[in-house]
């Protein structure tokens, strides 16, 4: 059988091999996971190192705007921040404009104790949950305690000792939306064009196309989209971790899961390749 | 008489109800706000009513396909789930830890994720299949797919600009061709919907 | 390797692969799954629809608010239950124009402003541009729309000189845009399978990555 | 110190008050308070006059320079008066302004270079039709995907499978389902003519009842009425992957020759396509939903693009009305183009035109 014959019977295998193919191609890696390096796209690059820069001290509000059914793309985004913030000195006040946020925003805090023996209320406050979407994003302009009368756990946020310098916008350095939908869009609006404080967005891969606009005209300083910009995230917080050698594991689904995806990625790429060649040898042939 | 009752009077319906909601836009009068929000109050009672007719296709489908020897089982299993789910979901409630719910969570979501799933393997074998170089179409609408996907995995980041190659064809040339179709497509959904407040399509009343 | 021991998790495992057989061949185990699929979401829509539909907005104003208004949607909506005599089911007619009275009146200035208007005015070229990208690009919108709104003219034959080059402008710009599409469907596609193995691997047999 | 001073900023200018559209619901109040005094608001307080009497307070945000009170009603006169306090006690407190009244227009100015370009699209329209009623020549290229349709039917007669006709996933008020129908009704005809068996799975339940009328009558016109079989034209579920998994399913069971994707769709699309590509199918597709033409494209034989499905159901059904709207949407296409490029023209020698719209 000549070469030609080879790569012409190559295009022809039949549909059932190639989803068998499929198959073990996502499956290996999600069990021996080969943890690539993942090297920054830019716009992940502008939000981490917006934080990586920021002072001591300095406060980000985390608002965990999404729900279960996107979670496995942007609840990973929202654990690497916590850590990332928490790493720095930072501290991340979470919050949700959303009722199904909370519960996810809790476990992502929950895990930062675990990791890195985060303390609530001095390395991080979680607000929880408020009604009022836009309503609240203008509060949070005027007075952050006076939204939050109490936090997710039902502390008063006047004793919060993390809380005492902070008052509206003016004492956040940046703001990320994480969520599935529009709303980091509502926060561009009411937040940064009214108050100026920086927003940044963290949505799903297919969502992101519809922010482009906003990102060019500089109503975010950057984007987290899609599983591929949580697992760079995921994989940059973990380097931090490894040079401060914390022995804690962190989760690593992200960069698990897009590790399989690019696999999956790569072998259509191959099969559009196959396919072609062996039709391109079989019609020289006609 | 029939024929008033068959197409007559539900032609003078759509002609006046769609005359007013079109010019209503254009009226910024209280009166005008309650009429728009009667409508919609209206159309929402109705279109909840018009979920029973589904029902009843649902239970004549698979009550006939009972008798078929080799559809019974399944269409037993339709039959019974559809009336299990009713009865727990007026019984047993929709709160957020009822069966009900566990059942959707549990059953329904899987189901539908993994079929949803099954197309990353249409999209290989699509791929693999029919993304052949034959003319000038097919071929920039496989380099382009090809860009993208390879710009959209962690190598694709080691590529320099290969991101904002990507970012620019979604942004740019995809826009283009996406506006051209919704213009396109924008002046059908008018002309179509002055036809049926016109009466000229006829087809939902049997044309 | 600890296999799960919950009973939800175990169902969810069993119906996922019942799906998944079908990329083998149709077969029993896939059709149940089906039909349990296609009995369950319709029950479930009578549920949802009646408890979150009709009952806020037809069974409260009408018999507890008492607004007699209402009467007029309530008779209209119960003239559906006529498509199940085959003589009478013409009277499903009444309901039908309603809706789309409304629908069609509501959609006609909307559809123009949103569809025809916003669209081909983001197109239309408005310099000065910052810089030259911006105008590049700008200008391949412009062409772009237009040479892909020649490609949809009916009323010209495509061999014509102007317009064959033009449509054919247009046509390649509608490829390209659907190959990307294509292309940036995948990642989101093949995260959704990642995550049914990932649930399958880790909930289900419980497989700690190594 | 500071404070007791304030306090004689007693009783200073009205703020203006006026009624900033025709909603009737809606008045504008402008609050003139000297800058300097700006710093040191706590909490503004806005007090409402209403001519029947009522009194209301409006605590509103203390940096707001105008703010809207809605809800009023425009048969009723209102008036106000602001009161600014820093830390509980009043230093600020202007007059109560003029009466005013939300005005409630019949018809809202800024809207009519749109109701223009509606009429001129209907009269557009109306013009078109009456041309092809007058059964007028009208000519449209022809289109390519039309001589797949009808090669479509002929390889399901050759092979004696059936047809699976589907009209996509949204109701009957979608342009794109009511294209759908009319080619459903055309190839009905079409294949009735050779006996050959169609299939029309159904999503939405009022479309299929439309479905059911159009083949049982698409069969009465080629006067073979007995080829209809109610069990071919039914309503599968209206759950997105249920349909689809139920119709792939039945296309592998049925092995049908040739199988029509017309309408609007979803995600599934690709799941029904893909599938019956596996069964060596003929597939025609049709479709305005630009985010599933990739997928079609990539895996039919031949796809109808956004309006070349509507052009297509008005070529197939040979209605003379369908061709005199699509003569229409190619006039106002023309219009729209012209009046891009010369709006462009102009802009580049910065003359920015907006005709009110643009």
């Amino acid at each position: 059988m000549s070469v030609r014959d080879f790569f012409i019977k190559l295009s022809k295998i039949d549909r059932k091999y190639i989803y068998l193919i499929i198959l073990i191609g996502l499956i290996i890696p999600l069990v021996f996971p080969p943890n690539f390096p993942q090297k920054m796209s830019p716009q992940v690059k502008r939000v981490f190192e917006f934080i990586d820069t920021l002072p001591k001290g300095s406060y980000v509000i985390l608002s965990a705007d999404y729900d279960p059914s996107v979670a496995p793309e942007v609840h990973p985004m929202y654990k690497a921040v916590v850590k990332h913030c928490i790493l720095r000195g930072i501290i991340p006040i979470g919050m949700t404009l959303g009722v199904q946020g909370a519960g996810l925003a809790v476990e992502a805090f929950t895990e930062a104790e675990r990791v890195l023996g985060a303390r609530r209320d001095t390395d991080y406050v979680f607000l929880g949950y408020q009604a009022g979407g836009a309503v609240v994003i203008l509060g949070l302009g005027e007075d952050i305690k006076g939204v939050y009368k109490t936090d997710y756990f039902g502390t008063k946020t006047t004793e919060i000792y993390a809380l005492k310098p902070v008052k509206n916008y003016k004492d956040i350095a940046l703001v990320i939306s994480f969520s599935g939908s529009s709303i980091p869009v509502t926060w561009a609006v009411y937040a940064y064009t009214k108050y100026g404080v920086k927003v940044a967005a963290a949505v799903t891969g297919v969502s992101a196309g519809d922010f482009y606009p906003y990102i060019q005209a500089g109503q975010f300083i950057g984007m987290l989209a899609g599983m591929k910009a949580a697992a760079e995230y995921e994989y940059a917080v973990n380097q931090i971790l490894k040079e401060r050698n914390i022995r804690e594991k962190p989760s690593t689904d992200a960069i698990r899961m897009m590790d399989a995806n690019s696999i999956g990625q790569l072998l259509i790429i191959l099969f559009i390749i196959i396919g072609n060649i062996g039709y391109f040898l079989s019609r020289r042939r006609k | 008489m029939r024929h008033l009752f068959e197409k007559q009077i539900p032609l003078a319906l759509v002609f006046i109800i769609g005359i007013i909601m079109t010019i209503q836009y254009f009226v910024p009068h209280p009166t005008s706000q309650n009429v728009y929000d009667t409508s919609l109050m209206w159309s929402r009672a109705i279109s909840s009513m018009a979920y029973v007719m589904a029902i009843i296709s649902f239970l004549r489908f698979h009550t006939k396909r009972l008798k078929n020897k080799n559809y019974a089982p399944y269409s037993l299993v339709a039959i019974l789930s559809f009336t299990a789910m009713v009865l727990i979901g007026f019984i047993g409630g929709t709160a957020k830890d009822s069966l009900f719910q566990k059942i959707y969570e549990n059953m329904m979501v899987p189901l539908q994720a993994t079929t949803f799933s099954l197309l990353a393997f249409y999209m290989s074998s699509a791929a693999y299949r029919a993304f052949r170089i034959r003319g000038v179409e097919a071929t920039v609408l496989m380099i382009t797919a090809f860009i993208v996907i390879f710009g959209t995995t962690t190598i694709g980041n080691y590529v320099p600009k290969m991101n904002e190659i990507v970012e620019w064809i979604m942004a740019v040339p995809n826009l283009a061709s996406k506006r051209g179709i919704i213009i396109g497509v924008g002046l059908g959904v008018v002309a179509t919907s002055i036809k049926i407040i016109l009466g000229i399509e006829r087809n939902w009343v049997g044309g | 390797m600890h296999i799960s021991t919950d009973i939800w998790i175990w169902i969810q495992a069993l119906l996922t692969l019942a799906i998944f057989t079908f990329l083998y061949k149709d077969n029993p185990l896939f059709r149940m799954a089906e039909h349990l699929f296609v009995g369950l979401a319709t029950g479930y829509g009578f549920v949802v629809v009646y408890k979150n539909a009709f009952y806020p907005n037809v069974w409260v104003p009408l018999f507890q608010e008492k607004q007699l208004i209402f009467i007029i949607p309530f008779v209209l909506g119960l003239m559906y239950l006529t498509s199940a005599f085959p003589k009478i089911s013409y009277m499903i007619r009444w309901p039908m124009a309603v809706l789309l009275g409304i629908g069609s009146g509501l959609s006609i200035p909307l559809t123009i402003q949103t569809y025809i208007i916003e669209q081909s005015k983001s197109s239309i070229l408005r310099p000065p541009y910052p810089n030259l990208i911006h105008w590049i690009n700008a200008l391949i919108l412009f062409v772009g729309v237009i040479s892909v709104l020649v490609y949809f003219y009916f009323s010209i034959p495509h061999d014509r000189p102007g317009v064959k080059q033009i449509s054919k402008v247009g046509l390649f710009l509608l490829m390209l845009g659907f190959g990307a599409s294509f292309g940036y469907t995948v990642m989101a596609r093949f995260s959704l399978l990642v995550g049914r193995l990932d649930f399958l691997l880790n909930k289900w047999l419980g497989i700690r990555p190594f | 110190m500071i404070l007791r001073v304030m306090l004689l900023f007693l009783f200073i200018s009205p703020p203006k008050v006026f009624s900033p559209d025709g909603t009737g619901k809606k008045l504008t109040i402008v609050m003139n308070i000297p800058d300097t005094l700006r710093t040191q608001i706590t909490t503004l307080n806005l007090l409402r006059e209403c001519s029947d009497g009522k009194l209301d307070t409006l605590n509103i945000l203390p940096f707001l320079k105008t703010y809207t009170d809605n809800e009023l009603d425009y048969r009723k006169e209102y008036r106000y008066k602001i009161l600014a306090y820093s830390n509980g006690n009043l230093i600020y407190e202007s007059e109560w302004s003029e009466y005013a009244r939300p005005t409630a227009k019949w018809f809202d100015k800024g809207k009519l270079p749109l109701f223009i370009v509606m009429m001129v699209f209907t009269i557009i329209m109306i013009f078109y039709i009456a041309q092809a009623r007058a059964n007028k020549p009208l000519y449209l290229r022809p289109i390519a995907g039309l001589e797949a349709v009808n090669e479509a039917i002929g390889r399901a007669t050759e092979m004696g499978r059936p047809i699976i006709y589907i009209n996509g996933l949204t109701g009957i008020s979608d342009i794109a389902t009511i294209a759908a129908l009319n080619i459903l009704s055309h190839v009905t005809k079409r294949a009735g003519q050779f006996e050959t068996r169609i299939v029309v799975p159904c999503y939405d339940p009022v479309v299929y009842t439309i479905a059911r009328e159009i083949v049982k009558e698409a069969y009465t016109t080629i006067g073979r009425p007995d080829l209809f079989n109610p069990d071919d034209v039914y309503f599968a579920t209206d759950s997105q992957f249920g349909y689809a998994a139920h119709v792939a399913a039945r296309m592998v069971r049925e092995q049908s020759a040739t199988n029509f994707f017309m309408g609007y769709y979803f995600a599934e699309s690709l799941i029904l396509s893909e599938t019956g590509a596996s069964t060596g199918a003929i597939q025609v597709a049709g479709t305005d939903s630009v985010a599933q033409l990739p997928f079609f494209v990539v895996t039919c034989d031949y796809t109808l693009i956004g309006e070349e499905l509507y052009a297509a159901s008005a070529y197939l059904s040979r209605e003379p009305l369908l061709t005199g709207t699509i003569k229409a949407q190619d006039l106002a296409k023309l219009l729209l183009v012209i009046i891009m490029v010369l709006l462009s023209l102009l802009s580049l020698f910065n003359v920015n035109i907006t005709l009110g719209l643009f």
